[in-house]
């Protein structure tokens, strides 16, 4: 019962997608969107009320349908702590989306009709427990983003959405090349019988991936595929990496975010970018921890450097949307970080600074949004006194921009301090090896630096956008609508509620968290 | 034989290694199966005297002398050839040209065709190329230039020839010692009147009803069209 | 209710009380609540220093003083030993303290507002932001842990954001909140840097040591398990106190980063004189008190030091300004640096003791400033005052008494005095205390007492020449003059409670609930810790010498009269003592703030925004430009395979027969039919096959 | 050993028909008379005709009771072959000099593909 709710729960958005394109109008189109990303939600709702067990570390409502004998892929779908608050956001999201995008007048049904599918892999790549699965979803929601991206964009939008496409598909490439090398050697795992895609699995009966007999095939000490493992593990270091982005393979984030319409940036923002994230925690670290340990440094490095280049980066900006793409780049090095430094404060908080993002950056491009459809620029410079001339709009902005900073009691902040604490708790466990506390200190010391730049980016832009008086070309903007308000205010009011109760999302997370550092070695 | 080699083909082929005469070679010995001896490598010798070269040679009938002014006189006469812009000077150097070419037969102990070499060529064809130039040339002294780059073109076809034939000729070590001496009683005009009249009949034949033909032909051809 | 409970409640109560004043006002609609708002949030404030005040009466009577501590998991941290980040409260003698003075200071800041923001569009924010933020302070009072305590301080920098900046319509307060908030930021990076090497030394346990217990067993236990001992402690100690302590720099706008503050003048002044007062720079001493326990010999040095710069050298810059407001921020600046050096100097008692005092006098003497402002209808030079005492009688008596009592005035030779008097003497003896005590630094510990001994003769200077200049004297503005009237009640009223204060705060329990809460106390355990150990008995409050007897002469009156008489005429004397060559250039250097803003503009911001554009060029045409290259590339690929294919793999079909065409074409130009060429192709072919042949046969080995 | 100058030998008699048969070449080459082309044709065959000689002289071993002849006869053929080709081709000559009242052989190309 449970598990079909959830594969009902990922179809549904597909059904609506196929209603969409039946349907006579641009009206009907919108509602059954609309509908069908409610119904979604309240699939996960229900889902994680009525059935979910908060206690139980491993995989619940699993479905494991044999799919495609050959290759030994199964259609194998659950969830657990790891992709449940992800699975929330996603649907809660979606439906701010979809009214987001209620003024779309371009194609509309094919608008819906791809959002929706988009959806629909966003929830596979969550859902799925198989990796040959989590492959085939992670493209399909390559695809819509690719038409949604090309079609509604902005002047450039061939070039940003073949960007995007491109490089995600670079990463997907070293997916594949790891999943060919675990297909072949997995299956002299003890106990292997025949090859296994599974990543995780309810069973303790089936071997998975991130089982001890797989994981000893790639350790350090004495296995022969130690070589392979460290390949593996920078190959979907990578691939994750373009997709959150990680500081040198960004570029595409910016050019899409600035092109994309502004409900296809939220969504990018939001959930797209988790899909990086998430797949780091699900796949990277607990296949190959004692890659992980080794290279941690290296890791850790690159992030740190992300956040700063983001940031730096952002504060340079004059177009606003970008500004705002590029302090995405920099809060997904937190993620990064939060990861790279192997403790189990670090891990809590990269989650929780992916779920905090997921609410202030949808927040944050969608107050450009409702700004650049009135004044049809995006120009920091030709800004200004906003704040005066929509009150209401401002005190959500502040909150939105500064939830974005890492303002205390929002939702940005509990990521990033306890990716901090967990950075420099990494020189006291001495879990990541013999590297020396200089080290991590002076990571800790750079990462803790951004919040200076963070503040300087944020606040300048601030102050050329809301504050002083207003422009004499603010009397032809329309008011803001109701619907507006709402997806501010329900933003807005996320962001507040996950500032001040991060246990909503500790809870449904910690027991799976502790059996991935227990995977990953890590106490806790 | 060692021209099967297991070593790739571009590996260790520097192009300067042909050069070295100390490396040893095998490939035109192994093709006639002689001796691999380098003809740089007699460069150790003392240079000859004006004596020495005026002296008899064995290998030949007269004085190594002899054979430089015979190979002076054909070749630059051949060259003056090329060079001359002028028809009938062109046939005087072929003149010189043959007579050289006489007295290389003479020293190869070919005297038959030394004297063949007088009467037909330059007694007879020579004669037949004058009376050509007589008959088609109303200027005597018309000049026909070819352009420079057919000249260019010229030269470069026939000295690249020459020097690809040359550089092979260096590389390739001759049987100089191979010639028989040639008994004293030795008559060659009778044993090449032996061999028109055994061996080489048929060609002999042939070589008469060529000439009946020739003859045939080139008075037909020559002739003046009526009208 | 059992009293423990009841102070809590009380506490807690005091706590949300402004929060719940300001969520009305914010979420309430313009209409609904304009002119109440002022009305509702003093009246809550009032209830919340109700509260405190039966609060601190209570704990009084107390018998067992231990602290009450409740903590509330928060984040949960399974990792650690602790299991959990703390939010919660914590309340002590000191907390109780400080808590009844933020609420006395905010409430009378809120009943001045109400006067002073009359007429303002945004007037019913403004008491938002201002409840907002004496919620935030207060969050800083009653934090238990250092988690609870930076939560609360990041919101005490987003409220004076808010309030700074809340004329932002103005180029000036919108510079001044940001760099407010930036320059706040970069302490807090210090600030987490040394809460992140707590965090992981203590295994997550980063409770605020009360008297002792929390943060600061664990870090006994963590330093002896490194094989240190706590009378020779680790280097990352030092480092976590220097880092927390940097965070205090930030928000009690200590030397390096002082240059906000001043510039935080933008702000309505009622904003100046509770950020000044009670508020947001107490709060960095106040966080430096709570760590107290964890700060080595080393870090005593450092706050002790900075504390020293920041007091000379504001207390110069005050000599030179004229905006009456800029004065008041300085000798602000000034009076943070004897809290800091006291606290430095291991004058704890003291250094808090001041903090509250200076709170009284200085939040009243921003209110009489204020309302002369209001008065000469916003004009803050006080080249343009003189004469005002006429017209506004009880500001000036105010600012008279606040201008003894930040003097440190005292009956000569005697140890009766204004409240000032009593905690500058105080600390101006630890500093003493700690000047000996210092001996590795030779002569150089004197400076710890001599500096402020001096600069407190200077604040008496600098203050009578502000008061001189504005109230004494004939105008010097006829227009203004004639314009200048007694401020309403609202405001005058705040005045005068606060100058009582400012009188009396001394006889008022303060000190000895501090004395109560001072780390030493608490036994052995922080002895190491006490930087006047080297004095004897240091674990004896009693045998500390409580004064210096430096400013118990006849020293403060003849800097007072000087300063009267100097400045009663205006700036003429001034300004031809500022013409003589020597000191002009120090007077320039001065009235210059000592180019601070310039270094950092230049260096600090204009580095930053520098390496951004130079970051983001490269981004833009490297980074971007190797993937465009790289798409660039891959698309000329593509063309080349593509025609290949077009031509070669598509054409070989096609191709059959076109080459049978066009090589008939190709090979038809070749049939000159001139016998020369034919012959040149044979021989040229020859040739060919004979250098095949030839290398071939010369190059194979 | 003797000197290579001193010691004539087949290589000597090669490298002068060499020059020879450049010589030739290069005439047949350059000349647009087409008794020039004539002549050419006569050196090549000259230098053809020493080769054999030579070749007969110092490299045919005498393996049937006497010096060899082989070489000798080729080149009393080649005579007498080059004397009835340059009959035929006088013949040719005079009969293009006779249809284009010139001997310029470029003038010869009604065979141009």
């Amino acid at each position: 019962m449970e598990a079909s709710l959830l594969n009902w729960m990922i179809f549904t958005p597909t059904i609506g997608a196929l209603l969409c394109l039946i349907v006579p109008g641009k009206q009907q189109a919108r509602w059954v969107a609309l509908i069908s990303s409610i119904v979604t939600f309240l699939f996960s709702v229900e889902l994680v009320i009525a059935y979910y067990g908060l206690s139980a570390g491993g995989v619940q409502f699993e479905t494991a349908v044999p799919w495609i004998a050959g290759i030994n892929a199964f259609y194998r779908t659950g969830v657990d702590g790891l992709s449940m608050p992800l699975v929330l956001l996603s649907t809660a999201l979606s439906i701010l989306i979809v009214l987001a995008s209620w003024r779309i007048e371009k194609a509309t049904k094919a608008f819906m009709a791809l959002y929706l599918l988009l959806l629909t892999g966003m929830l596979g790549v969550f859902l799925s427990l198989d990796m040959f699965l989590f492959y085939v979803f992670f493209e399909i929601s390559l695809l819509p983003m690719y038409f949604l991206i090309g079609i509604w964009g902005g002047p450039r939008k061939e070039y940003a959405a073949i960007k995007f496409f491109l490089f995600t598909l670079a990463g997907s490439i070293c997916l594949l090349i790891v999943m060919l090398g675990l297909f072949f050697l997995t299956g002299k795992a003890v106990g292997a019988s025949g090859n296994t895609w599974v990543m995780v699995s309810s069973d303790p009966g089936t071997l998975t991936l991130q089982s001890e007999a797989v994981r000893a095939l790639f350790a350090m000490d004495d296995g022969a595929y130690w070589g392979f493992a460290q390949w593996a593990f920078w190959l979907t270091l990578i691939a994750f990496a373009i997709k959150l982005p990680m500081a040198p393979l960004h570029t595409w984030l910016p050019d899409a975010h600035v092109e994309a319409p502004t409900p296809i940036s939220m969504i990018l923002a939001g959930v797209l970018l988790k899909m990086g994230g998430y797949a780091l925690m699900r796949i990277t670290y607990p296949f190959f921890p004692d890659a992980a340990r080794y290279f941690w440094v290296a890791v850790a490095v690159l992030a740190v450097f992300g956040i700063l280049y983001g940031a730096m980066c952002a504060m340079a900006q004059t177009d606003w949307k970008k500004l705002v793409a590029y302090s995405s780049v920099s809060h997904m090095g937190y993620v990064t970080l939060g990861i790279a430094v192997m403790t189990r404060t670090g891990f809590d908080g990269a989650y929780y600074q992916m779920i905090g993002h997921g609410i202030s950056s949808a927040m944050m491009f969608f107050l450009v949004g409702v700004v650049y459809e009135r004044a049809h620029h995006r120009d920091l410079d030709r800004f200004g006194g906003l704040w005066l001339k929509w009150p209401g709009y401002g005190g959500w902005s502040l909150i939105g921009f500064f939830a974005g900073m890492g303002l205390p009691g929002l939702c940005g902040f509990i990521g990033e301090i306890m990716v901090l604490l967990g950075t420099f708790e990494a020189a006291a466990i001495g879990n990541v090896g013999a590297t020396s506390q200089a080290t991590v200190y002076t990571l800790g010391i750079l990462a803790a630096s951004a919040v200076v730049l963070t503040a300087g980016y944020i606040l300048w832009m601030f102050q050329r956008v809301y504050m002083g008086n207003e422009k004499p070309e603010y009397g032809e903007f329309a008011a803001l609508t109701g619907r507006e308000y709402f997806i501010m205010g329900t933003l807005g009011i996320a962001a507040l509620v996950f500032g001040i109760l991060p246990i909503l999302v500790f809870n449904l997370t910690d027991p799976t968290f502790t059996s991935i550092m227990a995977i990953l070695g890590i106490g806790g | 034989m060692a021209i099967s080699c297991t070593q790739p083909w571009w590996s260790a082929r520097s192009p300067i290694g042909f050069l070295d005469p100390s490396r040893e070679r095998h490939y035109s010995l192994a093709l006639i199966g002689l001796d691999p001896i380098h003809p740089l490598q007699h460069k150790a010798a003392p240079v000859p005297t004006l004596a020495q070269l005026m002296t008899a040679d064995p290998a030949q009938q007269g004085a190594p002398l002899l054979f430089y002014a015979c190979a002076t006189l054909t070749c630059l006469s051949a060259w003056a050839i090329v060079f001359s812009q002028n028809i009938v000077r062109m046939s005087v150097y072929l003149l010189l040209t043959l007579m050289g070419a006489a007295g290389f037969y003479l020293m190869l102990q070919a005297e038959f065709l030394a004297a063949v070499q007088l009467i037909v060529y330059a007694g007879g064809t020579l004669i037949l190329i004058v009376f050509g130039i007589m008959l088609t040339n109303k200027n005597p002294e018309m000049q026909l230039r070819a352009t420079p780059m057919e000249l260019g073109l010229g030269a470069l076809v026939g000295v690249g020839l020459a020097a690809l034939l040359i550089l092979a000729l260096v590389h390739t070590p001759t049987p100089g010692q191979g010639f028989t001496a040639v008994p004293a009683d030795y008559q060659q005009v009778r044993a090449i009147g032996r061999s028109l009249l055994s061996e080489n009949l048929v060609p002999f034949e042939l070589a008469a009803v060529l000439l009946l033909v020739v003859m045939v032909g080139a008075a037909y051809m020559a002739r003046r069209r009526a009208g | 209710m059992e009293p423990r409970q009841l102070i809590e409640t009380l506490a807690v109560a005091a706590l949300f009380a402004p929060l719940f004043s300001a969520a009305c006002i914010i979420l309430a609609t313009r209409r609904v609540m304009f002119k109440s708002a002022g009305v509702l949030a003093t009246g809550v404030m009032a209830g919340g220093f109700v509260c405190s005040v039966v609060a601190l009466v209570t704990w009084l009577g107390l018998d067992d003083t231990s602290p009450i501590v409740t903590n509330i998991g928060w984040i949960p941290i399974p990792g650690s030993e602790a299991g959990w980040l703390y939010l919660g409260v914590l309340i002590d003698s000191l907390t109780v303290a400080i808590l009844a003075m933020v609420t006395g200071i905010s409430m009378l800041v809120h009943l001045y507002s109400i006067g002073y923001m009359d007429g303002d569009p945004r007037y019913n924010r403004f008491f938002g932001y201002l409840s907002l933020f004496t919620f935030s302070m207060l969050g800083i009072v009653l934090a238990n842990s250092l988690l609870m305590l930076f939560v609360f301080w990041e919101l005490v920098g987003l409220t004076s954001y808010l309030l700074i900046g809340f004329w932002f319509e103005k180029r000036g307060p919108q510079l001044a909140c940001k760099k407010a908030f930036v320059m706040n930021r970069i302490g807090d990076m210090g600030f987490l840097v040394g809460f992140g090497i707590l965090f992981a030394k203590l295994g997550g346990n980063i409770l605020l040591p009360a008297v002792h217990g929390g943060m600061f067993d664990a870090i006994r236990a963590a330093v002896e398990a490194e094989g240190y001992s706590m009378a020779n402690p680790p280097m990352w100690l030092t480092m976590a106190g220097i880092g927390v302590f940097f965070g205090a720099i930030g928000k009690s706008a200590q030397f390096p980063l002082h240059t906000w503050l001043p510039d935080a003048m933008e702000g309505p002044t009622p904003v100046s004189s509770i950020v000044h007062s009670a508020t947001m720079v107490a709060a960095g001493v106040y966080l430096t008190a709570r760590i107290y326990p964890i700060l080595t010999p080393g870090a005593h040095l450092f706050i002790a030091t900075i504390g020293l710069i920041t007091l000379v050298m504001a207390a110069c810059m005050a000599l030179v300004m004229t905006d009456i407001k800029r004065v008041l921020a300085y000798s602000t600046l000034s009076q943070l640096g004897y809290m800091v050096l006291g606290l430095g100097a291991g004058a704890y008692s003291f250094a808090l003791f001041h903090l509250i005092t200076h709170a009284f006098f200085k939040c009243c003497l921003f209110q009489c400033s204020g309302s002369v402002i209001h008065a000469a209808h916003h004009q803050q030079d006080m080249r343009y005052y003189g004469g005002l005492g006429r017209k506004m009688p009880i500001t000036m008596i105010c600012y008279g008494i606040c201008t003894l009592a930040i003097a440190g005035a005292s009956l000569p030779f005697t140890s009766i005095g204004i409240s000032g008097f009593y905690s500058k003497d105080g600390i101006i003896a630890g500093t003493v205390n700690y000047g000996v005590a210092m001996q590795s630094l030779g002569s150089w510990g004197n400076l710890f007492w001599i500096g402020p001994t001096v600069v407190a003769y200077i604040t008496v200077f600098y203050m009578a020449r502000s008061f001189a200049l504005t109230f004494l004297g004939e105008p010097r503005d006829k227009h203004l003059h004639e314009h200048a009237h007694e401020v309403p009640w609202t405001m005058t009223l705040p005045q005068v409670c606060l100058a009582i204060m400012a009188v009396i705060a001394a006889t008022l329990p303060f000190l000895k609930l501090i004395e109560v809460s001072e780390p030493a106390i608490g036994g052995e355990a922080v002895a190491w810790m006490q930087p006047t150990e080297a004095l004897g008995d240091a674990h004896n409050p009693g045998m500390h010498a409580t004064h210096a007897y430096l400013l118990h002469g006849l020293g403060w009156i003849i800097m007072l009269v000087l300063g009267v008489v100097m400045y009663r005429p205006g700036m003429k004397y001034a300004e031809k003592i500022a013409a003589i060559p020597g000191i002009n250039l120090l007077y320039h250097w001065a009235h210059n703030k000592f180019f601070f803003d310039e270094l950092y503009d230049t260096i600090a911001v204009g580095v930053c925004k520098l390496a951004a554009t130079i970051i983001a060029l490269i981004d833009k045409y490297l980074v971007d430009g190797m993937v465009n290259l790289a798409g660039w590339v891959t698309r000329q690929l593509a063309d080349a395979v593509g025609l290949f294919d077009q031509r070669v793999v598509d054409g070989a079909v096609n191709g059959a027969a076109a080459m049978a065409t066009s090589g008939g074409q190709i090979l038809r130009s070749t049939q000159t039919g001139r016998v020369r060429a034919y012959v040149l192709f044979l021989f040229a072919s020859a040739t060919v096959v004979t250098l095949v042949v030839v290398t071939v046969v010369l190059v194979s080995p | 050993m003797t000197h290579p100058a001193l010691d004539i030998g087949l290589t000597h008699y090669l490298l002068v028909t060499t020059t020879l048969v450049a010589a030739g070449i290069a005439t047949i080459l350059t000349k647009r008379n087409a008794i020039g082309i004539l002549i050419g044709v006569e050196l090549v065959l000259n230098a053809a005709a020493i080769n054999l000689v030579a070749y007969n002289h110092f490299a045919w071993s005498a393996g049937k009771g006497g010096p060899a002849i082989e070489g000798v006869m080729f080149t009393a053929f080649i005579i007498v072959l080059a004397a009835a080709e340059a009959a035929v081709a006088l013949a040719i000559v005079l009969n293009y000099y006779n249809n284009f009242s010139s001997v310029d052989v470029d003038q010869a190309d009604s065979l141009s593909g």
